[in-house]
């Protein structure tokens, strides 16, 4: 796809200094956009309102949200599955494109990998805060102790435990992989002593040198096949908490493939969501051009499809197999007390992205904006038909009840959208957004290109 | 651009990295290590009790059997707590007007307790039957140590869950002779053998004499008392409920 | 910078990557070991002439991955079968279906630690301190410059011949590097 | 968030012997009584929500730490009574300690005795059990009886003798009493009223005819709004005399209710239902069974386990049972007035069935049917031939109470023309529960002295000079009878917490020879008994809890004639009807958190009462749930949210009484709407002439269950006596019982050979009377949790009665479904848990590990019964002594963030084994009894070894109705039902 003769990656007329110096300079300037302040404010002011509302879950218990029995997973475990789908897209980004030689990858990866690990975070608060005894949490962790007691390996909850913190490592690391050489770039640009001195302890010495760059290559190379089956991995163990149970509507095999696909929906809708506005604040155009946002488009409207097919799937295999529990759970869904749920997420998930058929609106940023975040929502909605509906009328009648989320499920949710972009904001303030030595290999490539001497 | 950093500065992140390593798991060993502390299980530490009252005195040296005040302890999950009346049985009659015995006499004119300090403690929600375990054969000293030895009386095992695991997974490991449940011979003198009094428990077993070395004897013990496997022996439901 | 240290040798600016290339493939002719070239981008050409295209990097890895795909499953298995057994919803005490995932996931972990240290560990980071940071201009390493090393501790170096030789070499400049 | 989760400032670690540094010593209640923190524990929001980041607080340490004491004291400081009692078991002189002690005793229940067992732990009632041995317990218990044990530790008990609102003594009313007695005197008490609630009592009415002696013009009257009076009356109007009908359900082949819930009202009501279900057994190859037809207005226990049900305005039953009676040819009965099609239709059909089985066919008239339906139940009874073979009759052991009806409202008369001087209230509530029309409130500044002896400072004791504490039950030496008379001797468990009277006392105080209950009562008995050996008599009566052959004799009396001649139809379309409520009775209850939040058999209702009407007229109204009404009867207005009730007669709006208190405590305020507004003297269960009106707006009601259709499910599986005949084996289903062989994992730990729990439930017997929940709960110390939290269903019952409708919404079958934990041996539960806090034994138990749960909810989620419970928040009230005292110290309290669930009441398995491995025996078949098996009045559950083909609940395992409930999912529940079957007629 980088070689086709389409819109180029780069503006022309940008040099190893130009690219260098712009990216660079967003983060040595003296003077911040007013505009980063004023989100900064709006997003901490979130932060501490989840702070607030987790000192009072801690304070009183579970029972301040709307869980209940038959419903003993709400928000919560919506949320997390919500923001661990969002994280996915980063990684995708940064490694099965850097696998496939999907060079147009380069300007945008960082920013999706930061991404990744910030939702992440916020994934990881829910399943830790979502217990009844958090005090207790640690004993999800294999350690020897006095009641030569284990952990129950059986349950997707532990493979959770594994799958995450794995994944968190690991995206983190190569994160900061790939980080190294550009902090070494800003350690040399820094005037201020002290941003020296904080780049350069976190550039370890880096010296641009072949022998550096060779076990570099190596090292990101092997990462990034690492964290492609990482990847696809988690989000599996994410869907078996649902489909290794018996409840009407998680029980079913189709759900890894058709969790990994609606986390890349997901995730490409919320680079697409937070790209489009950092790149005009920032007058990025040049470097993240309107080919990265065209492709970037297509993925969605790719794994949207692919999602559709999810839902049609549901769908056929429950009338398939005929159950009546199956049977049952479905008709709640389309006509049950969260009927609306339901059709909210088909609309927002396979009807309005359909515009993105067309090459205007995938490079009308507006419109595309609009598309990313209902997309976000849809998938907020289907992780909500899943675990709700589901659960909210099972196998017997007398038990069915109903889940209505409290002010804490919601000021939670909210709160964690602040912590995402507070730590969002701090990224783009101090550390380089985009990738500077790939930018110039991509530079550098694309002038041998010209001169035909190089392809990639 | 000049060097940020000094010449030894290399050495010096070296060392730090070296350092934190060495941090991160120092602390979780000295975490545990003071976890599993006397310190926090009172292990061996004997606590300042009302009255000083030596068990080594009253089982060593006078001989008095552990049912003579531990009453229940052979019908009821309680072992039970001498009652001033007891103690009075005989200090009526000698050290009548000894000062450290003034609480006893106090309590059994107001009919008040003896503020005694609970020495063995377990969680609520752990359910300990004292009579069952005297009735398969594990004697006091197993678990309450060589009580007979101790001036003050203290905490003798950690009564972790894992403690207790050993013998519920390996109760041939820990059963005695029936007969020897109270012996506080808690050391045999012969076999320097754990509260196994062999002749005893020859005795007590059908086929006793054939049986050698202690390790078969307990064996034959556990089978003959018609103790359950370590599978069930280990469940959940024995203590907790 | 301390001009009357000890030499640790010579670093020669050139204009472009094919010019430092060219430089490293000659000073390799003539038979110059001990140099390190340094670009601001990663180049394959580069490493071959210069000579660092090979390391172990891989093999470190895969160890990394088997050790934690082992320890995992290990693990687990012990929990469940040997140490403490319980009747789990009328599941097998091994039931190695359901470890696969936790084993999976220690497997990659290992790999990728092995991974990460393994790289800082071969380029010998961290090295906060290194001659070649005396030269200003080896500011533009990370920016645009292209340089050549040799170290002093080459046996073939020699102050004057080896600087007479990148002269000849067409440099933007060579500068000699103190200890 | 609701505000009841406010965590409470008065926490306080429990007195105990942890650690040296905080040695704090329990000595004995009275000490604790005293002191200050105790005070404080009463100002306690109640029930407390106290929330913790520690576990449930060392509770059992404490208890350890009472056997201590126990040891220490030899039973001198603890509260048990001074006196010898003797236990069932074994003298509390050589009581073990950490061992319970059983005493038989007897409560009291509108006068009459319901015989129990209750175990106790260190002197502390912790578990009230039936007494076998009793005739109307049969070793069964209702859900009032059980709850009697947080009755009595409520801490909301009036403490004190109170004057005026001020906290005064005993000697102080004494000295006040005293002068007023004197002045009585003189005038031989013309002015002189006591009114006590009914009472059998042999020593408390033998005081009553002291009093009368004492003081010849004073009035004594007996008084309960519920009271049996209808019964007596219509006992006099048909045989002259206030008798008893005894029934002998088993006998009968035919039954008939008018209006009757004789399986849930009533001093007989454990009887009678053991007879019931006895009668349609169909166990062990019987294929015969009773027939039950039930007129009735609303639907009661009795009407939805029926055979054929028909849904009467309560104003019509009258007319039903005359024509009823005319079809019988019982003579000269006037005819009733018009009736439905489909009635006329049921007097034919039930006629010819009753006639086909004369002599084994039974006529039941219910107690809030006015006395000349008794009396026509009477004559056709006698007119069947069933008297002397299905009911028999004997003098009533609460014959003196029977026109305490009409005698409150001449007191209130009295009251009015200033006619009454002194008054004394023992027990009772007739403030709030006189009929609106007696104005008792509006002349109680008539009299001069009022004084009140009451478990609670309520209503009346508000207006009341004097309050003195009564004793509880449990805290009480008292005589009291069964409905056939039988004596019980009740004996205290613990002594008075807060030092309250017993009514002997009190009376003892007005007759001035004050003595403990004690000794009154053995001073009566050495009297009345005339046995030479009084102390072993005496020891035999308390151990057995009955007193052998003091049953009253039965007789023959012929009805009279005539008493039926003119009828008087009941004027207006819509009636209104007042009922008891099923699980607060008449009010007296409603400060009991347990019975509060016990769903209503019926509509499953907690905290609340409402106007239960038919869907039809609900249609007509225009009116949901919940949606409030304006009831206009007799110009009086009460407003109420409706509740709509399949089967509930149309044009009728039934209301249950008790609700509405005012001064009950800390839970009973402000709950549901007092129905004693509408509620006259000349209509006390119902009348004519009620409009209704929509009056907008509604009323959060709360219901446990709001799904009543089984969605086309086979949840609960039912056939006819005729299909059953034909196919036994209807329930079944092969899919329900998958092969051992259907398993993946054929490597899985084997189950024990030898030992497998499991439990078996008949639904033929279940009549969904709520005894199982409340035992549950007592013996499991479960937590009461608010009607906010059960509004968000979050109640914590580890049993529930599943009531599910089938049919047409205007009179359909009712199905009611105990559910416990199956206790599958595929636990899908299990695997789930990331810490393994629920695991399986190799005898087949599904264990949950408070200690270790950290409260994921995955395994309730993955219930595919929906059985677990979870503390979503700190609901276990660690703050309120009185409740420490009360629980089960075998049963762990569960913290806040902790899942829960049945047990199969693991801890009395672990008694038992234990006991067992002690000696090496075999465990005994019905050596071990779940807490829901041994209240079940019907005996319906079974619980026992499975794999022992001789054990009883083997044997109903291989029973051919026996069917696993979603068998299907292949999880192999060791709880299984025995499917229901309805005898019906085909003529219907």
């Amino acid at each position: 796809m980088a070689a086709s003769p389409q819109a180029p990656l780069l503006e022309p007329g940008q040099t190893y200094g130009s690219v260098t110096d712009k990216i660079s300079g967003i983060v040595l300037t003296k003077n911040t956009p007013i505009t980063w302040f004023i989100i900064f404010t709006c997003a901490f002011a979130l932060l501490m309102m989840m702070l607030g509302s987790i000192s009072w879950l801690l304070i009183k218990g579970i029972g301040v949200w709307g869980v209940n029995i038959p419903v003993g997973w709400g928000f919560a475990i919506v949320n997390f599955v919500w923001w661990i789908g969002i994280g996915h897209a980063g990684t995708l980004i940064s490694a099965i494109l850097f696998l496939l030689h999907q060079t147009w990858r380069n300007s945008i990866n960082r920013f999706a990998e930061a991404m990744t690990l910030f939702a992440v975070a916020c994934a990881g608060l829910f399943p830790l805060l979502h217990v009844g005894r958090p005090w207790r949490a640690y004993w999800l962790f294999p350690y020897p102790n006095t009641m030569s007691m284990w952990p129950q390996f059986r349950s997707p909850l532990m493979w959770d435990v594994f799958a995450v913190s794995t994944y968190a490592t690991v995206s983190a690391l190569f994160w900061f992989v790939g980080l190294v050489p550009d902090v070494a770039a800003m350690r040399d640009r820094a005037k201020n002593p002290i941003a020296q001195r904080f780049y350069g302890i976190l550039a370890m010495g880096w010296r641009n040198s072949a022998k550096h760059w060779n076990v570099h290559d190596t090292a990101s190379l092997l990462l990034a096949g690492l964290a492609t089956p990482l990847v696809l991995s988690v989000h599996s163990v994410v869907s078996f908490d649902f489909a290794i149970s018996i409840v009407p509507g998680w029980h079913t095999t189709i759900f890894p493939p058709y969790f990994v696909a609606g986390a890349i929906y997901s995730g490409f809708a919320m680079v697409l969501t937070l790209m489009i506005p950092f790149r005009k604040l920032y007058h990025m155009e040049a470097l993240i051009t309107e080919r990265h946002i065209d492709n970037m488009a297509k993925v969605m409207l790719a794994t949207g499809l692919m999602v559709a097919y999810g839902y049609l799937m549901e769908a056929i295999l429950c009338w398939y197999n005929g159950s009546q529990y199956e049977v049952g759970m479905f008709f709640s869904r389309i006509k049950g007390p969260y009927w609306p749920a339901y059709w909210a997420l088909i609309l927002c998930n396979i009807v309005i992205p359909q515009v993105l058929w067309w090459k205007k609106n995938r490079l009308n940023t507006l419109v595309l904006w609009g598309v990313s975040i209902v997309v976000n929502i849809g998938m907020w909605l289907e992780r909500f038909v899943i675990v709700v509906i589901s659960l909210h009328r099972d196998f017997v009648p007398s038990s069915w009840g109903i889940y209505h989320p409290t002010f804490w499920d919601l000021s939670l949710f909210i709160g964690t959208m602040g912590f995402f972009l507070t730590l969002l904001f701090l990224f783009i303030r101090f550390i380089p957004a985009i990738s500077i030595f790939e930018t110039r290999h991509l530079l550098h490539e694309s002038e041998h290109h010209k001169d035909g001497v190089h392809g990639s | 651009m000049a060097q940020i950093f000094s010449r030894n500065s290399n050495p010096l992140s070296r060392l730090l990295i070296a350092l934190v390593i060495f941090t991160v798991l120092g602390g979780l060993g000295l975490i545990t290590a003071v976890y599993r502390s006397p310190y926090m299980n009172r292990v061996g530490v004997p606590p300042e009790q009302p009255v000083p009252f030596s068990h080594k005195h009253h089982v060593q040296q006078l001989g008095i059997d552990c049912r003579f005040c531990h009453t229940s302890v052979e019908n009821s999950s309680f072992a039970g707590i001498p009652s001033a009346k007891t103690c009075m049985t005989c200090h009526s009659q000698m050290w009548t007007n000894a000062q450290v015995l003034e609480p006893v006499r106090e309590a059994f004119r107001t009919n008040q307790p003896v503020p005694w300090v609970r020495v063995h403690h377990l969680p609520e929600f752990v359910y300990f039957n004292h009579s069952v375990h005297i009735a398969k054969g594990v004697a006091c000293t197993t678990c309450h140590g060589p009580v007979d030895h101790m001036e003050m009386l203290y905490q003798h095992s950690t009564l972790w869950m894992s403690w207790c695991l050993q013998c519920h997974r390996h109760p041939e490991k820990f059963v005695g002779a029936k007969a020897a449940v109270f012996q506080s011979n808690w050391i045999d003198s012969r076999t320097q053998d754990l509260n196994m009094n062999i002749d005893l428990a020859k005795a007590e077993l059908p086929d006793g004499n054939s049986l050698q070395t202690p390790e078969d004897i307990r064996k034959a013990l556990v089978k003959h008392r018609k103790i359950p496997n370590a599978m069930s022996m280990t469940e959940c439901y024995v203590c907790h409920r | 910078m301390v001009p009357d240290s000890p030499l640790y040798g010579l670093l020669a600016e050139f204009k472009g990557l094919d010019q430092l290339i060219q430089a490293s493939e000659k000073m390799r002719e003539k038979g110059y070991r001990r140099m390190d070239a340094y670009s601001p981008f990663p180049s394959e050409d580069l490493n071959e002439a210069i000579g660092h295209h090979t390391n172990p990097l891989a093999k470190f890895v895969f160890c990394g991955g088997l050790i934690g795909v082992i320890s995992g499953f290990s693990m687990e298995y012990f929990a469940s079968v040997i140490h403490y057994p319980w009747r789990i919803g009328g599941k097998p005490l091994n039931s190695w279906p359901a470890f696969i995932p936790i084993a999976y996931e220690c497997m990659i972990l290992g790999a990728a630690l092995t991974a990460v240290f393994g790289m800082f560990i071969l380029n010998g980071l961290p090295m906060h301190y290194h001659p070649v940071f005396n030269i200003p201009e080896f500011e533009k390493a990370s920016k645009d410059g292209f340089f050549l090393s040799i170290e002093a501790q080459d046996k073939q170096f020699n102050l004057a011949e080896t600087k007479a030789f990148l002269q000849s070499l067409g440099p933007v400049a060579v500068h000699e590097v103190p200890q | 968030m609701n505000d009841t989760f406010e965590p409470s400032t008065n926490f306080k670690e429990l007195p105990i012997l942890k650690k040296p540094e905080e040695k704090v010593y329990w000595r004995s209640m009275d000490e604790l009584a005293d002191s200050a923190e105790f005070r404080t524990y009463l100002e306690t929001e109640f029930p407390s929500k106290h929330d913790t980041w520690l576990d449930p607080v060392s509770r059992r340490d404490f208890l350890k730490v009472m056997g201590a004491s126990l040891g220490l004291m030899m039973f001198t400081a603890c509260r048990r009574p001074l006196e010898k009692i003797f236990p069932v078991n074994e003298a509390p002189e050589n009581q073990i300690p950490g061992k319970p002690v059983f005493y038989a005793t007897a409560l009291a229940f509108g006068g009459l005795a319901q015989g129990v067992i209750v175990e106790t732990h260190e002197g502390r009632p912790t578990k009230i059990e039936g007494n076998p041995a009793h005739p109307d317990s049969l070793g069964a218990t209702d859900v009032f009886t059980q709850a009697a044990i947080l009755d009595m530790y409520d801490p909301d008990r009036s403490q004190s003798v109170v004057h005026r609102g001020v906290v005064s003594s005993l000697d102080s009313f004494v000295r006040a009493l005293t002068p007023e007695l004197a002045v009585q005197k003189q005038t031989q008490g013309a002015s002189f009223r006591i009114v006590s609630e009914v009472t059998s009592s042999p020593s408390l009415l033998a005081q009553r005819a002291a009093f009368l002696k004492a003081y010849p013009k004073a009035q004594w009257i007996q008084y309960e709004p519920l009271g049996r009076y209808n019964a007596l009356q219509g006992a006099k109007l048909a045989f002259g005399d206030f008798l008893e009908a005894r029934l002998n359900v088993e006998k009968a082949d035919v039954i008939v209710s008018l209006d009757s819930n004789f399986l849930d009202e009533g001093p007989a009501k454990l009887r009678y239902a053991r007879e019931f279900a006895a009668g349609r057994q169909l166990t062990d190859g019987r294929t015969t069974m009773n027939r039950l037809y039930v007129v009735e207005p609303c639907p009661s226990i009795t009407g939805s386990t029926a055979d054929h049900r028909l849904a009467l305005r309560a104003s019509d039953i009258e007319s039903f049972a005359r024509e009823l009676a005319r079809a019988l040819n019982v003579s000269d009965v006037a005819a009733g007035g018009a009736l439905s099609p489909e009635a006329r239709k049921w007097v034919n059909v039930v006629a010819a069935d009753l006639s086909r089985s004369r002599g084994s066919s039974l006529i039941v008239a219910g107690d809030e049917q006015p006395p000349v339906v008794h009396a026509l139940a009477h004559a056709m009874n006698q007119a069947l031939g069933n008297a002397g073979r299905t009911v028999s009759y004997a003098s009533s052991p609460v014959a003196e109470s029977a026109t305490g009806w009409q005698d409150m409202q001449q007191l209130v008369k009295d009251m009015e023309e200033k006619r009454v001087d002194l008054l004394l209230f023992v027990g009772g509530n007739p403030i709030y529960d006189l009929p609106v029309d007696v104005e008792l409130a509006r002349y109680m500044n008539r009299v001069q002295f009022v004084a009140r002896l009451g478990l609670h400072e309520n209503e009346t004791s508000n207006l009341s000079h004097w309050h003195v504490p009564q004793a509880h039950a449990l805290e009480s030496w008292n005589d009291v009878r069964a409905l056939d008379g039988t004596i019980t001797i009740a004996q205290p468990m613990i002594e008075p917490l807060y030092g309250g009277k017993t009514p002997q006392e009190f009376i003892a105080l007005v007759l001035e020879n004050a003595h403990s209950a004690h000794d009154l009562l053995k001073d009566y008995w050495k009297k009345e008994s005339r046995v030479a050996l009084f102390d072993s008599f005496w020891q035999q009566s308390l151990h057995d809890g009955i007193v052998s052959h003091t049953a009253l004799a039965t007789h023959q009396p012929n009805v009279r004639s005539g008493f039926a001649k003119e009828f008087s139809a009941i004027k207006g379309d819509v009636e209104i009807v007042f009922r008891p409520d099923p699980t607060i009775w008449d009010g007296r209850f409603a400060n009991n958190a347990w019975l509060q939040e016990l769903p209503k058999p019926i509509s499953k209702l907690t905290w609340d009462n409402a106007a239960y009407l038919s869907p039809a007229m609900a249609k007509r109204l225009n009116v949901e749930n919940g949606d409030l009404v304006s009831l206009n009867y007799k110009g009086r207005t009460l407003d109420v949210p409706v509740w709509i009730t399949p089967g509930h007669a149309d044009q009728s709006l039934s209301i249950t009484l008790g609700y509405g208190r005012t001064k009950a405590g800390r839970v009973g305020d402000q709950h549901g709407f007092n129905a004693y507004m509408l509620r006259t003297s000349d209509a006390p269960y119902f009348d004519g002439g009620l409009t209704v009106t929509k009056k907008g707006g509604s009323y959060k009601l709360v219901a446990t269950q709001t799904h009543h259709s089984m969605e086309g499910r086979e949840i609960v599986r039912a056939a006819t006596l005729a299909e059953y005949k034909s196919d036994p084996k209807f329930s079944y289903r092969k899919t329900d019982w998958p092969e051992e062989s259907e398993t993946l994992y054929d490597t899985a730990p084997k189950l024990d050979e030898e030992t497998g729990w499991g439990l078996t439930i008949d639904m033929n017997g279940c009549t969904g009377c709520n005894a199982c929940i409340i035992a549950c709960q007592s013996e499991n110390n479960i937590s009461t949790v608010g009607k906010d939290q059960v509004s968000r269903g979050r109640e914590m019952h580890w049993i529930r009665v599943d009531n599910y409708f089938e049919g047409s919404t205007d009179n359909p079958e009712m199905l009611h479904q105990p559910v416990t934990c199956m206790h599958c041996e595929n636990a899908p539960c299990e695997p789930v848990c990331p810490v393994g806090a629920t695991s399986h034994t190799a005898e087949g138990l599904n264990q949950m590990v408070y200690n270790r749960c950290v409260g994921t909810r995955y395994c309730s989620n993955n219930c595919p019964y929906k059985v677990r419970r979870y503390n979503f928040f700190q609901y276990a009230d660690d703050s309120t002594e009185q409740f420490k005292f009360m629980r089960n110290p075998d049963v762990t309290v569960r913290s806040r963030g902790v899942m829960e669930k049945c047990t199969y009441c693991v801890q009395r398995i672990q008694e038992v084994k234990i006991e067992a491995m002690k000696t090496d025996r075999e465990i005994k078949d019905g050596e071990i009894m779940t807490a829901c098996q041994s209240a079940c009045p019907t005996r319906v559950i079974t619980f026992g070894n499975i794999r022992d083909k001789k054990s009883r609940v083997a044997q109903l395992k291989n029973e051919p109705r026996n069917y696993a409930m979603l068998g299907d999912l292949g999880v192999r529940p060791r709880t299984t039902y025995l499917a229901k079957v309805r005898n019906v007629n085909p003529e219907i």
